[in-house]
C-alpha cells in the first residue's frame, strides 16, 4: 500500500512524490491563495493542524482568520459555513473524525444539501466539508465509520473519495471551486501513503472513474483506500493468469456510470469493494447500477465486497476481518473466475 | 400572563416622537399588510385552495415589523415555519408570496418551496426554515460572512420560543459571542410551542441563556412595535458597529392555531386568553391608537391604509391564483447549482 | 389506497376493520399495560396526541408520566431514552417528522446503535424510535423525507416500515418487546388507512417478509405505502394477462432474503418500489440481494424505481412527480415482459 | 492559571477531619491506584505493545476519586475518552482494565471496546464514550430511569470542559432541571480541549451556563480530593432526597498530553506550566502530606500503600499481557441482543 502508484492522469513533467496529507494541504494552500473567501474551520485545525497534522502550516500562512479553530460544535459550525457559503465565502469545514457527521446531519442534509432547491435556485452554498473515514487503526466503533453512502443518498450533495495524492489534490481543487456542498471523504490510514503529484497546477473533473489498471478478466470497482486492495489482489491474480481491471470512481455523486457499465462489459465479471458497511451501502449501488447497464454481459452476479455489519471491534484481530483484504479478493476474484 | 424574564426597558413616549410620523404609519401599513395578507391565507385554507398548511403570525405583526424597519435592504434576516410576517417586513411582494403558497412559478422560490420555505436574496431574506432553530446556523454564518467580508450588514434571526430547546442554538451563540458577529437573536416568544405551554418545556429563565455565553440580552413588550423598534435599532447598530451580538426577546401571542388546521384549541389554551389579547395587546391597535392620540394620523388616514392594504391583497391574491404551475421539468433543476461550471 | 386489504395474516375470527393510527395506538397501549416500563416521550405527544392525533388518548389512560412531552430536544431526548432503556425502561421516542432524525443521528447511531456491541454485550438498549416518513402532503423538503435506508445500513439497528394496519400492530408490538433499538417508521399518508386488525392479541416477528399477493409472472418488491402503489399496479396488470406478486418485505433490517429470492427465482422478472431516494438506497439493497440470490433465473435486470434523486419540492404537480405511482409500475411491468 | 469561575466553596479543614482516616486512605489508594495504572499504560503504548492511543487522566485523579467515593456501587456513572479514572474510582478491576486496553478476551468488554469505552454493569459504569457529550444523554436518561423506577440512584455525568460546545448539553440540562432528575454534571475542566486552551472556544462563564437551565452549579478545586468529596457528597445527597440535578465544575489539568502520542506540546502550553501543576497542585501528594500533618497516616503506610499497588498493577498487566485475545467468530457477536428472543 505504501508503493506510489503510477495513474492515467501522469502527464506532469516532475516525478514529485509526496504523501496524501501533503497533497490535500496543497490543494488547500492553493485555493487559499487563488481566492481569499476560501477559509478552514473546524476543532484544532489551526497550530494542532488536525490530529493528523493534515493542515500543519496553514495557518502560519494564512492567519487564524482563515485557518480557525471552533469549540467542539459539529453542528453549529457546519451551520454557519452554511450561512458563509450562502453569503459569499467558500469555506472548507474540517471534521475530524467521519463519525462525528452523526452530529451535523440536519445542517448538512436538511440545510446546505436542500437550500439551492428550496430557494428555487437562488441561493448557493458553496462549501467543502472534509472528514475523515476508514477502519483499522484501532479507534473503536466511534472513530471508524465509513458513512459516505448516507451523503450519497441525499440530492444536492457531492460525495468524493480519493485513492491517491494525486486524485486527492485535484478533486479537491475541484471540490473548493465546486457551487453545492460536497463530501470530502480523507481515508485515515492513508494521509502518509505517498504518490506522484505534479508541480503544476491541476484539478480533475467530478463523474469521471479513473481506471488505474487495466485488465480483460475481470473488473474490481474499488472505493478509496479499497482500490489499494483491489490493486494487490490484481498483482496477485496476474500470477494465476487472471487480469483484473481495477476500476476508481473517484466521485460517488456524480457517478460515472458509463465507465463502470464498460468495463463489466468488456469483462463480464465484477467485485465492488467498499469500506463503508456492505448491507444499504455503496456496494449495493454500485452492483445495481453495473448490473443494470451490462446485465446481458454478465458471466455472474456482481461480488459485494463492503465491511462487515458489525460496529467496528477494537481488538486487533477482530477488527482486521471486518474490512475486505487482498486475500478475500482473490478469493472471490477465483470463484468468479471458475478458479476454484 | 405574559412573563418577562429580563429588565423591562421602556423608552420614554417623547422619544418615539422623535420618529418621522410617516415612519411610525409605514410600519403600521407593514403590520397591516402582515395581517390581511394571513387573513387571505387563512381562507385560501378553508375553502381548500391552498396545498398544505400554514402557520400564521397574526398577532405577533409588531415584532417582523418592528425589527426588519431598523435594518437595511441589504441586511439578511432568516426566517422559521411561522414566516410570513418576516418575509414581508423585509420587503418581499405580496403576490409572489401567494403565488409560491400555491406552489405557482412566479413564486418567490419557483413553487418548490411553499410556505415554510421563502426565499429572497434581493430583500436579504435567507430563507425561513421548516426545522426549529435549523437556521440558526446560517444566520451566524451570515454574520461571520459579513465581519470576514469587511460589509457592515447585521443579520437578525429570528426563531419563537421552542428552539431554545435545540442544542444547536448554544452552539452558535457561544461562537457568535467569542467572534463578536454581528447577529441579533430575536425570540418571539408566543406562550406555546405547538400545542405546549412553553413552561412546562423550558427551565429557568430565557435570558439567563443568552447571558450565560457573554450575549447581550433585552426583553420588549412584543406587542408594542414602538418598544420593538427601538430597542431593535439600538442592537443593530450596535451589532453594525461591531460591538457584537444581542439577543432580544419578545413577548407576543398568535391569535391563530399553530397552523390553519388547529381549530379546537381548548385543550391548550383559553377562549379568554384569546380573546384578552386580542382586544387589550393588539399591536395593529395599539399603534393606531397612539397615533391617532398624538395626531400622528387621522381615522381617515388609517381607513385609507386599510383600503390601500386591501387592495393590494386581492391583486395579489388573483395575480397568483391565475399563475401557471412550474413547468414538470422543473423537478429536476436546481438539485446542483452551476452544472456546467466544471 | 383506501379499500382495506385482506392479507395473509388474516386469521382473525373478527372483522374488525380499524385506521394504521389506530392500530398503532392499541399496539402502544396493549404493550403500556402489558409492562409498567414502557413509555413514550416526544414532542407534543401528551395532551396533543402529536399532530397527527396518532397516540389521543394514550395520556388520558397512562398519564403524563408515561406519556411525557418534551422540549423540542431530538437529540436530547432521544439520548435519554438511550440510557433510560440500558437501566431497565422500555421508551418508545416520537419523531414528529422522520427528518428530524437528522438531529438525532449522533444518539441513535453512535450510541443505541453500538452500546450493546462495544461493552461487549453487556448493556443492551431495548427502545423503539418512531418517524413519521413520505412525500406528497405537501410539506415540502424539510417535511417529507423517507431516511430508513441510512438505518439500515448501520449494524445494531433494526427497521421496520409497515404497510397496513394489521403489520404496524403486530410489528409495533414486536418492536417493543425487541431488546433492540428500533427504527419504525410511519407513513404519514396512511395514518387514515383502514384494515383488518383482528380484537385478539398477536405479534408480528421481524425477518419475515409477507407476500401481500400471489402471482407468477412478475415479482414486485414494495416498501411501506408503496405496497399499495404494486397492489393497485399489480391489479391493471392482471387486467393484461400479467400476474403479478407483491412481496412486502415489512423489515428492513433483518431482511428475509429467503422469500425474495425465491419470487424472484419463480417470476423471473422483478420490479422494486421505494418512497426513499433512488440512488444509494433501499432498492439498490434490494435489489443486489435478488440478484445475487436469483441470477441465472432473471429475464431481465430488476427495475428500481425509488423516489427521485430531488430534495422534495412543494408545488403539487411537481411533488407527484417524484414518487413511484401505479403508472409508472405498469409501464415498468410491461416493459419487463415484453408487452411494449 | 486556575479560573474558577463560581463562588468557592472552601470547607473547614476540621470538617474534613469529621471523616474517618480510613476512607481518606482509601481515596489516596483510589488516587494512586490510577497514577501507576495509567503510568503502565502510557509504557504498553511507549513500548508499542498497546494497540491504539490512550488518554491518560493522570493530574486529574481528585476528581474520579472524590466524586466516586460519595456514590454508591448502585448509582451509575458515564464517562468519556478520558475514562480510566472515572471507571478504576467507581471499582473496575485493573486487570480487565488492561485486558480491554489490549483488546483481550477477559477484557471488561471482551476486547470489543477498547480504552475508550470500558463498561461494566456491576459497578454502575454505562461506559466511557469516545463521543464528546456522547453521554450525556445516557447519563440523564439512566437518571429518569432511576426516578422512574422509584429507586434512589444517583447519576454521574464525567466530562470535560470541551463538551460544554456540544449542543445536546444543553438540551438534556434542560430537561433534567424540568423533570428534577438525579444526576450530578461533573465538568472537568484542565484547561485545554485537545490542544486548544479553552478559553479561545468558550465564551462566558462555565457556572452560567447550567445556572441559566436553573441548575445548581458549584465550582471546587479538583485537585484537593476533600473538597471534591465533601462537595460531591453534598450535591449527590441531594439529588438522592429528589432535590434534582446538579452541576459540579473542577478545575484541574492533565499531566500528559491529549493523548499519549502528543509528545510535543510546547505549541499550545508551557513546560513551567505543566512543571507548576506537577510541583505545586498535585492532587496525591496533597492529600498525603495533609495526612501525615493531621497523622491521619505515616510515610510508612504510604509507602505500603504504594507497593501495593504496585504489585497490583504488574498482577494485572501480567494477567492481561498473558490472556488471549477474542475467539474470531466474536466479531459477529453482540451486534444484536438476544437474538432468539422472538
Ligand atoms: C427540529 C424540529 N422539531 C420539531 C418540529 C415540529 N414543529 C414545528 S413548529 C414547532 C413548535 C415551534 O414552537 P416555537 O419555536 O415556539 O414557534 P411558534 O410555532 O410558536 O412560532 C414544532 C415542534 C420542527 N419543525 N423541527
Ligand atoms: C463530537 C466530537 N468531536 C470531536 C472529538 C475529538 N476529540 C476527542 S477529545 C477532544 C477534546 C475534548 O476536550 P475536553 O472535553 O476538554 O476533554 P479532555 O480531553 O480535556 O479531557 C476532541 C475534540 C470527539 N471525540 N467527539
Ligand atoms: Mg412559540
Ligand atoms: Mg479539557
Amino acid at each position: 500500500m505504501s508503493t506510489p502508484m503510477k495513474h492515467s492522469y501522469e502527464s506532469s513533467t516532475t516525478d514529485r512524490v509526496i504523501s496524501m496529507a501533503q497533497a490535500i494541504r496543497e490543494a488547500l494552500a492553493e485555493e487559499m491563495r487563488r481566492d481569499p473567501w476560501v477559509f478552514i474551520m473546524g476543532e484544532d485545525v489551526a497550530e494542532a493542524g488536525t490530529p493528523f497534522k493534515v493542515l500543519k502550516g496553514l495557518v502560519e500562512e494564512f492567519g487564524p482568520q482563515r485557518v480557525i479553530d471552533t469549540p467542539i460544535s459539529e453542528a453549529g459550525f457546519t451551520g454557519i459555513a452554511v450561512g458563509a457559503a450562502m453569503t459569499g465565502m467558500r469555506p472548507v469545514v474540517d471534521i475530524m473524525f467521519g463519525d462525528f457527521l452523526t452530529l451535523a446531519m440536519d445542517q448538512i442534509v436538511n440545510q446546505a444539501a436542500k437550500v439551492h432547491y428550496m430557494s428555487g435556485g437562488k441561493w448557493k452554498v458553496p462549501m467543502v466539508i472534509r472528514a475523515t473515514m476508514g477502519a483499522t487503526l484501532r479507534k473503536a466503533a466511534q472513530h471508524s465509520q465509513s458513512l459516505h453512502a448516507w451523503f450519497a443518498h441525499i440530492p444536492g450533495l457531492k460525495v468524493v473519495i480519493p485513492s491517491t495524492p494525486y486524485d486527492a489534490k485535484g478533486l479537491l481543487k475541484t471540490a473548493i471551486r465546486d457551487d453545492n456542498p460536497v463530501l470530502f471523504f480523507e481515508h485515515k490510514a492513508m494521509y502518509s501513503m505517498r504518490g506522484y503529484v505534479p508541480a503544476e497546477e491541476y484539478t480533475i473533473p467530478f463523474g469521471v472513474a479513473d481506471i488505474k489498471r487495466e485488465g480483460r478478466d475481470l473488473t474490481i470497482v474499488a472505493i478509496g483506500r479499497m482500490v489499494h486492495v483491489a490493486i494487490e489482489a490484481a498483482q496477485r491474480l496476474a500470477e494465476l493468469g487472471i487480469e483484473a481491471e481495477v476500476v476508481d470512481p473517484r466521485t460517488l455523486v456524480p457517478l460515472d456510470r458509463k465507465t463502470l457499465i464498460e468495463s463489466a462489459r468488456k469483462t463480464g465479471r465484477v467485485i465492488i469493494l467498499d469500506e463503508g458497511h456492505q448491507s444499504y451501502g455503496a456496494t449495493a449501488e454500485l452492483a445495481s447500477v453495473i448490473t443494470e447497464g451490462a446485465f446481458y454481459y454478465l458471466d455472474a452476479p456482481v461480488i459485494r465486497l463492503g465491511a462487515m455489519d458489525v460496529p467496528v471491534p477494537f481488538s486487533p484481530p477482530l477488527e482486521d476481518l471486518t474490512v475486505p483484504t487482498p486475500e478475500r479478493v482473490v478469493e472471490a476474484a477465483k470463484t468468479l473466475c471458475g478458479r476454484v | 400572563m405574559m412573563s418577562s424574564s429580563g429588565p423591562k426597558i421602556r423608552a420614554e413616549r417623547s422619544v418615539y416622537l422623535t420618529v418621522d410620523g410617516e415612519q411610525w404609519l409605514h410600519m403600521y401599513r407593514q403590520m397591516l399588510r402582515i395581517r390581511r395578507f394571513e387573513e387571505q391565507v387563512n381562507e385560501l385554507y378553508v375553502s381548500a385552495k391552498m396545498p398544505g398548511l400554514a402557520h400564521l403570525y397574526i398577532g405577533q405583526e409588531a415584532v417582523a415589523v418592528g425589527v426588519c424597519e431598523a435594518l437595511r435592504r441589504d441586511d439578511y434576516i432568516t426566517s422559521t415555519h411561522r414566516g410570513h410576517g418576516h418575509c414581508l417586513a423585509k420587503g418581499a411582494s405580496m403576490d409572489r408570496m401567494f403565488a409560491e403558497l400555491l406552489g405557482k412559478a412566479p413564486g418567490y422560490n419557483r413553487g418548490k418551496g411553499g410556505s415554510m420555505h421563502i426565499a429572497d436574496p434581493d430583500t436579504g431574506n435567507l430563507g425561513a426554515n421548516a426545522i426549529v432553530a435549523g437556521a440558526v446556523g446560517i444566520a451566524t454564518g451570515a454574520a461571520f460572512s459579513a465581519k470576514m467580508r469587511g460589509t457592515d450588514q447585521v443579520v437578525v434571526c429570528f426563531f419563537g420560543e421552542g428552539a431554545l430547546g435545540q442544542g444547536v442554538l448554544y452552539e452558535v451563540m457561544n461562537m457568535a459571542s467569542l467572534w463578536k458577529l454581528p447577529v441579533i437573536y430575536v425570540c418571539e416568544n408566543n406562550l406555546y410551542t405547538e400545542y405546549t405551554p412553553y413552561q412546562e418545556v423550558l427551565a429557568g429563565e430565557i435570558l439567563d441563556r443568552p447571558r450565560a455565553f457573554g450575549i447581550h440580552a433585552e426583553a420588549v413588550d412584543g406587542q408594542d412595535v414602538r418598544e420593538v423598534y427601538f430597542v431593535a435599532q439600538r442592537l443593530i447598530e450596535r451589532a453594525r458597529a461591531g460591538e457584537g451580538p444581542a439577543f432580544l426577546l419578545c413577548n407576543t401571542y398568535r391569535y391563530y392555531g399553530h397552523h390553519v388546521g388547529d381549530i379546537d384549541r381548548s385543550y391548550y389554551r383559553s377562549r379568554e386568553e384569546e380573546e384578552w389579547w386580542k382586544s387589550e395587546r393588539d399591536p395593529i391597535r395599539l399603534l393606531g391608537s397612539w397615533m391617532l392620540q398624538e395626531r400622528i394620523a387621522d381615522e381617515r388616514i388609517l381607513e385609507a391604509i386599510d383600503r390601500e392594504v386591501r387592495a393590494e391583497v386581492e391583486a395579489a391574491l388573483a395575480f397568483a391564483l391565475n399563475a401557471p404551475y412550474p413547468d414538470l421539468d422543473e423537478v429536476a433543476r436546481h438539485v446542483y447549482a452551476n452544472e456546467a461550471q466544471l
